[in-house]
């Protein structure tokens, strides 16, 4: 069992209780011009920001960033998260000044290594997805949700029809029922079967003429393949419906599944989980979205195309939905998700299969010690709850907070919803099976000490910084600056 | 595969725990008519020596600074970025965590969002400022639904001197709101005409953005009143946050939300993303605000910590209720931010504002010395427009076969300014480099 | 008083305890070639590495690394080290590709640039030293010495009588005896006086005519300036001896003395020190040495030298002692602190009046509280010792493992060896009073703690992730590979 | 100056502290005319944007690869280095900590140390090796140094086909005590002549390079027998460690001492340092060591660690009855090493070499096709000698200008080697790249 131990964190006070005015961490160029004169009735104050040497910041983030827990630390098994390595080879080729100093004005002859990357970086999304058309735009997941939806919104409106709702899975992550508001639909909610996944007669019940479409996530936030997902674009589609396919989870079935084969018309892709790159305390992202042909038409502007030798940032789609990024999206990401790709190649589908084999090794090895709602074969994720620790007055949070105590990052809690105090665990492909066995030693110690000394993860965690944190008195009276 | 840690035998003893004879047998679950019967067709694995050689020659292509002289801004800025701010930014803990969902080991992240928060708070002078957006101009039309939902009003007016872009963005979110977007039209002084509010009914917000996009300041507590008066909410964008170093932050002209562009402290332009959305508001109004809000509060021991709060409004915790669906946000980003922000502090940041401000007044008064023709008397910060003569574009591309890039012209956002291109000068360029452009124009 | 606190540090084994046959965290490059035939009977068995993959690499090196304190982390006064903050600028500097990949052989027209640096790096530090000659080749301060003494040795060669001895002042770094030996010296060992620096009477004394010289280091290892230096090297000089002056402490007076103007005839800088390059774990250095007209015949090879607006490498000098490394030093640190001194230009001297500001502020701080046995203005760093605590029977060591519970890197302990219990603080220019008014704070905490519970600092470093090391059993059965 | 904490105010008050009046006054123990009364004469400051200007230009002035094509070695080679080992060198604690003299907090030093020496003994097949040394030609100076003075022996042999830059490193450092440096001469195949070892008396060190200058393997085990036959140690140098990978390590064929350069193992080139000297022997030998050992021992608690051992060879401890002057030594460079070869592994590094060897072979076979002499017939490594026709000096000038640098000129080295070249391949050159030297060659 992986030992951990605490030692020396050193503590460091909020910026602006360090420095002293006078202080800079940053070179003003030298002054080549005359001050010119200025209206004063238009300047301001300037922030009161602190003034701080080099060595002051430099020491205050360094120590800061001692305090957090990242895939490089070690095990990271948020579920719905794939938090995989993040290779270090892409950091350097997005950090080349080519690229880094690059204006997203330039003429098209000006960056053509850029738009470059763009346009194969649409076609390998393409294939991966058996999609259509691609747009890079989408800033995250949540955004290339917006952006599909809006294209089915579009698509509707240029049918003649516009529609007012769209089916809703209970096992959505959040995001799903908030695009559908934001872009003008009200959200009907179904249930998954008791197996875990949908039943087509569920969708079969709901779909109507009225209703715009769906959106499923698959493998769904159980971690669970769609086993019915054909059947039930069929449905949607039979009645005039498109299909929104969540891709976040997609790191599961690259190279096994290409939604586009199998009845999604729009979908998602999140390339902050599967594709790699890192998103450091919440982000950046970047959710390209695909769609199949009769969407092509609505794809966002601009598009990269190569035309005569020659890539070209083009905007004269008359029936496209317009812009949902000043630019090209978030091009240093979507680099980094290339370079990946690059790396990977047809390998993408070992990846998957890796993950998949992960999950289940957990699941299998960890069924004896926590409740599994859904005991079926999983694909990159698998979720259990704290019904076993019921008894003991144990949570699911509890157990997690202990788990900081023996070094792992916990898995996602309370999410998906459908399970009653969910252990939401997704290994992904790059952790080895000794990590794994480690990981299953923790939770089995853990379970045992809910038994025999429940008070240990009651009190958890001790071993770090800090215990746990008043977030009930944050929320009443909050303090969002200082 | 070095990303990969399984060997043969551990795939074996694996599938043996788990049930399955073969890693494909891991999708049995899986329609069999629903797999793919092929490998992907995607090139071949590239060893890391081969994609450093693919990727060095695409950077080597792109005409970026210092190679070339880029006389850009329109949204993306070209700001010198200390070396500190990469390599701290650079730390494993804080590039390979996520979402602070267990504070107790995400105390790195959350203080320093919390700094992010403070510091833009004060720089913007509104009361409170989220996490991040994705950009200053989705985070711009968030604040617009925003306000005209809590309003429950059904016109946004904007100001036709937002930048463009972000204009499409808000266009493209509107569709399907019900919402409709009217834009105000712009003075010959270059600042938009704060009378043509006076025809409109049902708004429940106004957008300014100040500078705007021919690099004019605007009269944002005009805008303030006359919004109040109209029982509407302003909003206050922006795309160069550097500009409040020097001239009168939105927040302190009466603007209710803030929503603009960071990217100008410390995000490398990188083709124009990832980039940094800031978005603020008045205290009343921060339950209505779209993402993550950190806030400090103690632990257990009573030592000081921070954790997200207000999740409330958010739609891992509401759902279709949720004020946004933003889920990840640009939180590196914040973190150049934070850091370039410490570095310059207070006492730089004034000074590098003003100097921005003296180079793109140099460059102008030359110009117009020159005998160009600057049409908007207006106050500018590092970005202003210039008329340039007919049958300038040929000259525009003379200079780019000399590594010039000499502005943006505007004819492609305004059809009306023909021959008008928008120059901005920021502290990367030198008396020299404009002393050069200034040479080459003039011959 | 700053406060620590204890937290999560995880745990990691060796190297050979992870990792499984067949993994690899390295790229082979494609293979283009055939493979060509071998003699067997020379073909070995290759190393018994372990096999990793990228991720395990990655966690080890990060996991290693967060149990080590170092300038980044906070401050760090070891005494004689000039622990200064060491500037990322210099780091992307280093970094680039085109000084990176440079191979040491290539013809003088095609590395120019390295050259250039290479020229003008001994044109500063002439100017820094008021020396009239530069090597950049010595690989560290004490490689300077033996490359300064073997100078000394040849220029007495070439005077037609070699000598036998060196004069070595008490209080001398132990690399100078040590080099004075390597260089076929025997050390004449004199005692410094009683206000800590050395009497021109001692030095009268045992100069003479078989006395090839002098090795002083000045400011000397308590932090006194030399102050009879000047009479000193007319002493050694009247008797035909040579001055090597060790430059080590060189940050207390740059741009103050130049050790040139005074009497030295050699010299060494520690570049790694001085001129801010980080040395980690224990190097690499750079140990530039500088000499005196008539000894500059005896440089080392290969010089830089400019010759028709070319930068070339010089190698016919008669002369020369030889070389002393294989190429041109090490390339890679010079570079560092060129970019330093470019930065710094002729500020060098604000870094050394605030050097000395640093070192005598902390002295007038702590003197009521430890004791100091020569009080008088020191330069860039001070000396106490431990004998107010002796009463409670603790000492220089149990203070310092108590520091690290404060988390401060405690000064350097029992050196020099003229002060019993020495405690040798050298804060450097680059912390500021903030800092400096923290670390007295600590010591003033942890001096009444020796008085009122000084089990506390026997037991110390609590909050360490280790506690003290068995040094004893190490040395014992030495276990030096695992 | 962003460097320097102190405002004025904290200077005053410092001051008042110390009781000096002002900065100058700090120095009033340094007699007046002691001191300079100018200021440096150095270039003015430049700012971090202007140096990194200048850096680049000096930078971008080196013919390095991948720009050329460098079939150069002789004692600095160029491999790839994965992006993790800058990546994870970079860590500030690894960067900035010092020698570990609290071993409470630097286990992470002390620890990489210990791998660093565990697996560069599995390399060179050694029994224990220091924890660095400025570079192979000081380690070689210094082990025969040592193992003289323990023989007490007043001749050091060594053979001339030792790193020619090695062999005058000896001259410098052998020239003040009073041992005599004796060169073997070479054979006609390539190797060291081992029966000029038997006219030599009072040799206390034989010392022998394999892979030698000229790329050929050594029959170290004959020199292994034959010097302890005498008496005498026989240290192994090296300057390509690769070469373990594939050939017999060089403890394994009897050497007392190892002594060589680590470069090969993740260490840039750099124009040639910091480089890596490694330096070993059997374990008999260990406390005639120069240089650090970090050794195995536990804490109060009984946990593993590590701790600096065997101190008392060292000058700290010592001072004049030191086994060598060496303080600081190479160990972020160590560090590089055990990074890289964590990330190669057993498995990897046998491939890596084996593709060294085999492409050198192809380039040796082409050139031997070409009609080039191949004078020496000794197995080689990645490295050998061909013989060019007379007049090949102009088309080494003409190949420089086509960036590809054609070897070493070796008449520099061994005047009779006139028209011979030293030819290097590593992974890093592909079949493409010699087959257009061997293309431009024969043209
Ligand atoms: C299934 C699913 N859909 C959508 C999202 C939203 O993606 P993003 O956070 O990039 O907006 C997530 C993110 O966790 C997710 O897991
Ligand atoms: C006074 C003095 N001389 C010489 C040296 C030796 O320098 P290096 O460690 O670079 O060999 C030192 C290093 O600590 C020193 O302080």
């Amino acid at each position: 069992m992986k030992k951990t131990y605490t030692g020396l964190q050193l503590s460091e006070p909020l910026l602006w209780e360090k420095g002293k005015k006078g202080r800079h961490a940053f070179d003003l160029p030298g002054r080549d011009v005359e001050p010119a004169p200025l209206d004063q009735s238009l300047v301001g104050d300037g922030p009161d920001f602190p003034d701080l040497s080099e060595v002051e910041v430099v020491r205050h983030f360094v120590r800061l960033s001692t305090w957090n827990y990242g895939v490089d630390s070690g095990t990271y098994p948020l579920g719905s998260c794939t938090m995989k390595y993040n290779p270090k080879t892409n950091e350097r080729q997005a950090s080349l000044t080519g690229f880094n100093n690059a204006h997203p004005l330039l003429p098209a002859e000006l960056s053509q290594g850029a738009l470059r990357m763009l346009y194969e970086m649409q076609e390998y999304l393409g294939e991966i997805t058996g999609m259509d058309g691609v747009t890079l735009q989408p800033a995250a997941g949540a955004h290339g949700e917006m952006t599909g939806m809006m294209m089915i919104h579009a698509y509707h409106a240029a049918h003649g029809r516009q529609r007012t709702k769209v089916i809703i899975p209970d096992t959505a992550h959040g995001t799903n029922p908030a695009t559908t508001v934001l872009c003008g639909y009200a959200p009907v909610n179904v249930t998954s079967n008791e197996k875990g996944y949908l039943s087509p007669e569920t969708i079969e019940a709901v779909m109507d003429e009225d209703t715009a479409g769906i959106m499923v996530t698959n493998p769904n936030t159980l971690g669970l393949y769609e086993e019915n997902f054909k059947k039930i674009a069929e449905i949607v589609h039979s009645k005039g419906g498109l299909v929104y396919y969540d891709g976040a989870n997609m790191n599961a079935i690259m190279g096994v599944v290409r939604p586009g084969d199998v009845g999604a018309d729009v979908m998602h892709l999140n390339l902050h989980k599967t594709f790699s790159t890192p998103h450091g305390g919440g982000g950046p992202g970047s959710g390209p979205v695909a769609v199949k042909k009769d969407l092509v038409p609505f794809l966002p502007v601009p598009q990269v195309v190569l035309e005569d030798g020659v890539y070209r940032l083009k905007d004269d789609c008359p029936q496209s939905i317009g812009q949902v990024q000043p630019f090209c999206g978030s091009f240093n990401v979507i680099l980094k998700a290339y370079a990946y790709i690059r790396t990977m190649g047809p390998q993408l589908k070992l990846a998957s299969q890796l993950a998949v084999l992960n999950a289940n090794y957990i699941k299998e090895s960890l069924k004896g010690t926590l409740h599994l709602e859904y005991d079926r074969p999983c694909m990159h994720e698998c979720v259990f709850d704290d019904k076993f620790q019921e008894q003991y007055h144990v949570t699911t949070m509890d157990m997690s907070k202990r788990l900081l105590d023996y070094g792992f990052h916990p898995p996602t809690n309370y999410f998906p919803l459908v399970v009653h105090g969910a252990i939401m665990i997704e290994p992904t492909e790059t952790e080895s099976k000794e990590d794994l066995d480690e990981f299953i030693a923790a939770y089995k110690a853990i379970a045992e000490e809910a038994k025999t000394n429940p008070e240990l993860l009651h009190d958890a965690p001790r071993n770090t910084k800090w215990r746990r944190l008043d977030e009930t008195s944050a929320a009443r009276k909050p303090c969002l600056t200082g | 595969m070095r990303y990969l840690p399984h060997t043969p035998e551990d795939i074996e003893a694996m599938l043996q725990v788990v049930g399955a004879k073969s890693l494909d047998d891991l999708f049995a679950t899986i329609p069999p008519d629903s797999r793919l019967k092929r490998d992907l067709d995607l090139p071949q694995p590239l060893t890391e020596w081969e994609l450093n050689q693919l990727m060095d020659e695409m950077a080597a292509s792109m005409a970026s600074s210092p190679k070339y002289k880029v006389f850009l801004g329109a949204g993306s800025y070209n700001h010198f970025i200390p070396s500190t701010v990469p390599f701290l930014m650079g730390r494993s803990e804080f590039v390979t965590a996520y979402t602070p969902y267990q504070p107790e080991v995400s105390q790195g992240t959350l203080q320093y969002i919390y700094e992010f928060q403070t510091l833009v708070s004060k720089l913007l002078g509104i009361d409170v400022v989220t996490a991040s957006h994705y950009n200053g101009g989705t985070a711009l039309a968030e604040s617009l639904l925003i306000a005209c939902r809590s309003k429950k009003k059904k016109v946004a007016a904007v100001s036709s001197l937002v930048n463009p872009m972000y204009r499409r963005i808000l266009k493209t979110y509107f569709e399907s709101t019900g919402i409709d977007v009217v834009e105000l039209p712009y003075l010959p002084d270059g600042r938009t005409d704060l009378s043509a509010l006076d025809g409109l009914a049902d708004v429940g917000a106004v957008a300014v953005q100040s500078p705007n996009f021919f690099g004019c300041l605007e009269d944002l507590q005009g805008f303030a009143d006359k919004s109040h008066e109209k029982g509407a909410f302003l909003i206050a964008s922006f795309t160069e946050a550097l500009a409040f170093g020097l001239f009168k932050s939105p927040g302190s002209q009466g603007a209710d939300f803030v929503a603009g562009e960071g990217q100008s402290l410390g995000v490398p332009q990188s083709y124009g993303g990832p980039s940094l959305g800031l978005l603020g508001s008045t205290e009343k109004l921060v339950r209505n605000l779209p993402g993550r809000l950190i806030g400090k509060t103690v632990d257990l021991d009573g030592q000081r910590g921070f954790v997200m709060t207000l999740a409330t409004r958010e739609q891992h915790i509401r759902r279709e209720k949720a004020s946004s669906n933003i889920c990840s946000n640009q939180s590196l980003c914040s973190l150049a931010a934070v850091i370039y922000m410490a570095s310059v502090g207070g006492t730089g940041i004034r000074e590098l504002a003003k100097l921005n401000y003296d180079k793109a007044e140099y460059l102008k008064g030359q110009l117009k010395k020159a005998g160009f023709k600057i049409p908007f008397e207006t106050q500018t910060f590092n970005e202003f427009v210039v008329e340039f003569p007919e049958g300038f574009d040929k000259t525009y591309q003379k200079l780019l076969d000399k590594k010039i890039v000499a502005g943006l012209p505007l004819v492609k956002y305004y059809p009306e300014m023909k021959n008008h291109y928008l120059m901005c000068v920021t502290e990367t360029l030198t008396k020299a480099d404009m002393d050069d452009l200034l040479g080459e124009i003039k011959s």
